[in-house]
């Protein structure tokens, strides 16, 4: 089956209230946001997974997508639908931490499991954390650590940090200054949906700050970005990967080029799963593939993995089988850590022009098979 | 000679360069029809409305019942019992003519009680019905009382007008133009009407008819250019030069 | 803090109020005039910014895409007058409050089947890009400084309009009494179409201009329509001179706050806290400053009598 | 029985008898969805009586909204990791206690309403719609960047609050629940309009200098509904919090002040089942256009835009007729 029609079949089935439930089809429900702003993220998510299932012969996941619409009230009305009248084992694909914080308690306490695609709060992490719930992708604050790690051993000693006002925003300037821990210039929050900052590249003028790091995902960061460029100043800009993804860089446009920033994936990562995922993923659909599809297609694989070795109606066993984590990680090595979170190494990239596609390559290691903060505080 | 219920003294009022009221002093005793006239664009609803509380003079004061209420709201002065009919209708036309006249027993009540109450039928059988029935009465529109008022003819809406203000019991009314686009026939009989209401209250009387104010007033004040430039009663206004001039354009 | 960096921010304030007068401009002008309340002039910001963005990936020249922004935008607001909003002129306000929340929708989602779900990419011209020194040392971007110049002249422009031409005298004409001026033979229907679209136009040229330094995506319409309608709240709905001085204020109040709230709140708290409590104060601010003038004046700094 | 009447009475057979059905024929999921609409509706019929009884015209109704979603999630969410919300002056603790739970809703919203309401309502027309929209921006923005209580992320509660003798777990429980609030302030609001309060209200909404010559004061009786009106918004916030098991600040979003005005006037202004047939109409929408398109936002516009141009009375407008004199 080609995908584009296997999509328009699982879409059409999604649509229809009634999925097909082929024999011994795992029954999987992605809500992730397909319209209204950071539509392309989960479109990303979705084409990714889509494409795992595909590979793996098309049958064996029966998947039901809605669009959340970017709203945690949506979102919890999905996941009550999908629990209550598609009857779904596995919940999955939710972009925003906000919505998953809205999903992922009440799916898990219902005995569900849910596998993170993207978002990992640190509320799910450490005491909010649950054996039914794996994040595939990281955990929130594992690419600012990342970064921090980065300045301080790239020997800066005054960055500027600035990130929007909303927890997340607060965890990324914590997760920085984890690994970072030296002396900062500077320390900036600014409004969640801000689209000038003027004022705060004035401040980054006036201050006496060596480096900058930032986390503006969304629009946000692409107009900081565009502006930073046109201010003159030239500092070096440090920043975790969302800013610098596939979809969104193409807006940046050169604004963009030479900026250094962390993620645990790139498309140049050198394993044979990495080069089928691009291939593949490519001739699919057209476009490179981005950070989040890389997300999509792994937590597929590791789901399809885990029904190797185990059967979902015996819910320890295929608990034990997902935390294995048997399967080509298109990142390479990985792991669970004991909160269900990954165990991966974190890149050091840096956005370069190919033709006339802006993309990354990589240029470092951050951080090597890391883990995160909050294991020791989450007691299954 | 028992003190005047109404009272201003030296009522001042300018829109831009435009003089709408200058000086205006003015009395209404008890028992008595006071009619105010004047040619069109003379100042008689800027008069009105600072009588009432819709605007604020420039200068000089109005007192009621032995009050200064220059600096008080209309609802304040409504309280005191100033009632006040309009010549565009100001009724609430998707609501019957018996809720209106509710509206305004409740008013009357509401003096007492604050706000009106949240639970209870508005309509249900009980003082307030009595208040607004009897007075839908005696203008001659209870069996219009199911009516929705938007229905109402002009001539009827004025008569409504004239209900509402009776409900408030006032110690005196203030009526803009209660005849406007009523025939002869209701004129006459909205005459004979205000001629009798005069005991219970006394009438400021702003009205184009003049058939009708020569056969009410017991006095009469002649506004121009937002002066009174005569008050006295009928006879001693028909003769007096300046009214003549003013309306007839004569020379003195 | 520098006296070189106040400078810098007021700078800064001084641009986004230009911008956000730019926004204002024409929503005021649609009040003043036809008495409409129209909540979709966001998406005729975002329709600019689209437009140019299209057109200067096709063209590669910023100019033309001024252009096409202004044509784009002006078109759509003249097809949305002629064929939605002028039958809202004689309704009340809640149908229009709701029938242009269903063109925000329509506008938007539009917007996304046509151009897709990524942001668009549209930069500042070489010409334009980069800093410039000012007297006193201070290193500007050109760019915004430009916006400053455009802003200022076109409300100058507006200004001379409304004082000096005949349109001008129609539209000052057609706020006071309608009937009267179409009493005197002028073509009102064509007015309103006219005056839509010019405010739509400059919606669309904000959108254009500030899309070069920020993201061109779905849904930037609605937090500058928000601000505008801040705006012209404040200034009083309907006089254009209030919407300058309201713009100015807001775009102010907006930069200095941000900066100057955390460093208050750095005088007695510790400084973690004083950013966070001092960024959630700032992103009220704007809000409290349009309370505290409606409150004190209910009909905004220049409104009239309406 | 008018028109009117029949068809109000049917709307309410339905929107009983469809989650009865789904309970029936163990669809789960359709009842949720009928909660929602009870929910909604009765958001919708708390700003009915600020709009359509009061002609009050507020943009800022997801304050109240969010604000009963909040004391709802404040509440729970320290009664879940037992700490007290307060230990000087006194001890505070949480609670999972709906009847505690709406009680605080009703009169935080209620008390942020006089608040709000009284300074909004020194202004009137459109000053009045961006008055109320600023006061739920400042909410909005307030409870993104206040830290507390999880800001952008809201609150999570894990379990339904409970009610004293029922399972709220159980959908059509829950559902009854929401279907009894919406009912009590349905028949409160008919109460209300048939009141003195409720006449002299109407009358200052068509011809307010009628009702200061007659010596009501019109700020106060606009204040009282207000108040009244931002309440029950607040107790179906409470409800809606409980349905999600979630509150953000998205309840606080101006779109959500938009969506319950669209209820309102989908269903006809000042209508008393109005938001009843709006909500209802607007969550079937929701269900079977979004499984159409994924641009199923566009077709919504256009059918807002029909309704506002052509079809004034709403729902119950095009089902029951004109409206025809009361008695």
């Amino acid at each position: 089956m080609k995908l584009t029609t296997f999509v328009a079949a699982a879409c059409i089935a999604a649509l229809g209230g009634a999925a097909f439930a082929e024999d011994g089809a795992l029954k999987v429900g992605m809500i992730t946001t397909l319209s209204g702003g950071g539509a392309g993220l989960g479109i990303d998510t979705r084409d990714g997974f889509l494409l795992a299932a595909k590979l793996a012969g098309g049958d064996k996941l029966d998947i039901v997508v809605e669009d959340d619409q970017r709203k945690p009230d949506i979102a919890v009305q999905l996941a009550d639908k999908m629990i209550q009248s598609e009857k779904v084992d596995i919940l999955t694909g939710i972009v925003w931490s906000n919505l998953a914080m809205a999903v992922v308690p009440a799916a898990t306490a219902q005995g569900k499991f849910y596998l993170s695609t993207n978002a990992a709060p640190s509320a799910l992490a450490g005491k909010g954390c649950h054996q039914n719930y794996f994040s595939v992708s990281y955990q929130n604050d594992n690419l600012h650590e990342a970064a921090g790690a980065y300045v301080k051993d790239a020997g800066y000693s005054k960055p500027f940090i600035l990130a929007p006002n909303y927890p997340a925003g607060q965890d990324s300037l914590t997760g920085f200054k984890r690994l970072y821990g030296g002396e900062l210039s500077g320390e900036v929050y600014t409004q969640l949906g801000q689209t000038d900052y003027a004022a705060e590249i004035a401040q980054i003028r006036a201050s006496d700050a060596d480096s900058i790091f930032f986390f503006l995902p969304g629009g946000m960061g692409i107009s900081f970005l565009k502006q930073y460029a046109d201010s003159g100043l030239e500092l070096p800009v440090v920043g975790p990967a969302f800013s610098f993804d596939q979809g969104i860089l193409q807006a940046v446009g050169d604004a963009a080029l030479g900026v250094i920033n962390t993620s645990q994936w790139n498309k140049d990562i050198d394993n044979p799963a990495n080069a089928r995922f691009v291939e593949e993923f490519q001739a699919e659909y057209g476009r490179l593939p981005s950070l989040y599809a890389a997300q999509g297609y792994d937590t597929a694989n590791l789901l399809l993995s885990a029904m190797d070795s185990a059967d979902i109606s015996d819910a320890d066993a295929f608990r034990a089988a997902l935390k294995s984590a048997d399967f080509d990680s298109v990142r390479g090595d990985f792991a669970f850590a004991a909160n269900n979170h990954p165990i991966q190494d974190i890149y050091v990239r840096e956005v370069i022009k190919e033709g006339d596609v802006y993309t990354n390559k990589i240029v470092g290691v951050a951080l090597e098979d890391h883990a995160n903060v909050y294991v020791d505080e989450c007691k299954m | 000679m028992t003190d005047p219920v109404l009272v201003t003294k030296g009522l001042t009022k300018s829109f831009g360069a435009v003089r709408a009221s200058h000086d205006v002093s003015l009395d209404l005793r008890p028992g008595e029809i006071h009619a105010v006239i004047g040619p069109n664009g003379a100042g008689k609803s800027t008069l009105i409305a600072q009588i009432c509380g819709g605007l604020k003079p420039d200068a000089g004061r109005v007192s009621f019942a032995g009050r200064d209420v220059t600096h008080l709201p209309t609802r304040a002065r409504a309280r005191l019992g100033l009632a006040r009919t309009f010549q565009v209708s100001a009724l609430a036309m998707e609501d019957t003519v018996l809720q209106n006249a509710t509206l305004g027993a409740l008013g009357a009540k509401g003096a007492r009680a604050g706000l009106p109450g949240l639970l209870g039928d508005a309509l249900a059988a009980g003082d307030l019905r009595d208040t607004a029935m009897s007075a839908l009465e005696r203008v001659g529109l209870a069996e219009h009382a199911a009516t929705v008022t938007s229905a109402l003819s002009h001539g009827q809406r004025r008569q409504l007008e004239v209900a509402v203000a009776l409900t408030l019991r006032p110690r005196a009314f203030i009526m803009d133009e209660p005849m406007a686009g009523m025939g002869t026939e209701g004129s006459q009989r909205m005459t004979a009407f205000l001629d009798g209401l005069r005991d219970e209250a006394p009438i400021l009387l702003v009205e184009h008819d003049m058939d009708a104010v020569f056969a009410l007033a017991d006095r009469l004040s002649v506004l121009v250019y937002g002066r009174i430039i005569a008050t006295g009663s009928v006879d001693e206004i028909r003769a007096n030069a300046e009214v003549r001039k003013a309306y007839l354009g004569e020379d003195a | 803090m520098t006296p070189l960096l106040f400078i810098e921010q007021v700078l800064n304030g001084l641009q986004f109020g230009v911008m956000l007068f730019l926004m204002a401009a024409g929503l005021t002008l649609v009040f003043g005039v036809m008495g409409l309340i129209n909540l979709a002039h966001g998406s005729l910001y975002m329709v600019g910014a689209f437009a140019a963005a299209a057109v200067a990936g096709w063209s590669g020249s910023f100019l033309l895409a001024l252009v096409a922004a202004l044509a784009a935008s002006a078109a759509a607001g003249a097809i949305v007058e002629l064929t939605v909003i002028r039958r809202l002129y004689d309704r009340d306000h809640l149908d229009q409050v709701l029938a242009t929340f269903a063109l925000i929708l329509i506008f938007s989602e539009g917007t996304r089947w046509l151009f897709g779900s990524f942001p668009l990419f549209l930069d500042i011209p070489d010409w334009l890009s980069g800093p410039v020194t000012l007297p006193g040392g201070i290193e500007y971007p050109l760019y915004r400084l430009a916006i400053i110049a455009v802003g200022l002249s076109i409300a100058t422009g507006l200004f001379w309009l409304i004082a000096r031409t005949r349109l001008g005298i129609r539209i000052r004409a057609g706020e006071s009494d309608r009937e009267m001026i179409a009493a005197l033979g002028v073509d009102i229907s064509r007015l309103y179409t006219i005056v839509f679209a010019l405010g739509a136009a400059l919606a669309g040229l904000a959108g254009a201009m500030v899309g070069a330094i920020q993201s061109v995506q779905v849904g930037m319409g609605e937090p500058v329509l928000i601000l505008a309608f801040v705006v012209i709240v404040i200034g009083g709905i309907g006089s254009i001179k209030g919407a300058l001085v309201g713009a100015l204020l807001v775009g102010l109040t907006d930069t200095l706050g941000g900066l100057l709230l955390p460093e208050a709140f750095k005088l007695f708290m510790e400084t973690s806290d004083a950013t966070a409590t001092g960024s959630a104060l700032a992103s009220m601010l704007i809000y409290i400053l349009m309370a505290v003038v409606l409150v004190w004046r209910p009909r905004g700094l220049f409104g009239g009598a309406t | 029985m008018s028109r009117e009447r029949m068809v109000n009475a049917a709307l309410m057979a339905l929107l009983l008898g469809v989650p009865l059905w789904a309970w029936a024929t163990d669809e789960p999921f359709t009842i949720t969805l009928a909660t929602r609409v009870a929910i909604l509706a009765l958001a919708g019929v708390g700003l009915n009586i600020a709009l359509g009884l009061g002609g009050l015209v507020s943009l800022g109704h997801a304050a109240f909204f969010g604000i009963g979603g909040y004391a709802m999630g404040i509440l729970a969410s320290h009664a879940q990791s037992y700490t007290p919300l307060m230990e000087s002056p006194f001890l505070l603790e949480g609670t999972k206690s709906m009847p505690v739970i709406w009680l605080v809703a009703i009169l935080a919203s209620a008390l942020a309403a006089l608040v709000i309401g009284a300074l909004s309502l020194r202004t009137s027309g459109v000053y009045f719609i961006m008055i109320t929209l600023a006061f739920g921006q400042m909410l909005y923005f307030f409870s993104i960047s206040w830290p507390a209580y999880g800001g952008e992320d809201g609150l999570s509660i894990y379990l339904r609050n409970g009610f004293p003798g029922l399972n709220t777990l159980d959908p059509i429980q829950f559902f009854a629940l929401c279907f009894g609030c919406l009912a009590a302030a349905l028949w409160f609001n008919a109460r209300l309009v048939r009141s003195p309060f409720g006449l002299a209200l109407n009358a200052a909404r068509q011809s307010p200098e009628r009702v200061e010559t007659v010596g009501l004061g019109t700020f106060r009786l606009r204040l009282v509904a207000f108040v009244i009106s931002g309440a029950i918004t607040g107790l179906a916030g409470a409800l809606f919090a409980d349905l999600n098991r979630f509150v953000s600040p998205g309840m606080f979003s101006w779109q959500m002040s938009g969506e319950i005005m669209v209820f309102v006037i989908l269903g006809g202004v000042g209508r008393l089942y109005g938001p009843v047939a709006g909500a209802a109409l607007f969550i079937t929408l929701e269900h079977v256009l979004g499984g159409i398109s994924p641009f199923w936002h566009v077709w919504l516009g256009f059918l807002l835009l029909l309704v506002v141009l052509f079809a004034r009375g709403g729902v119950i407008g095009l089902l029951a007729g004109r409206r025809v004199a009361h008695d």
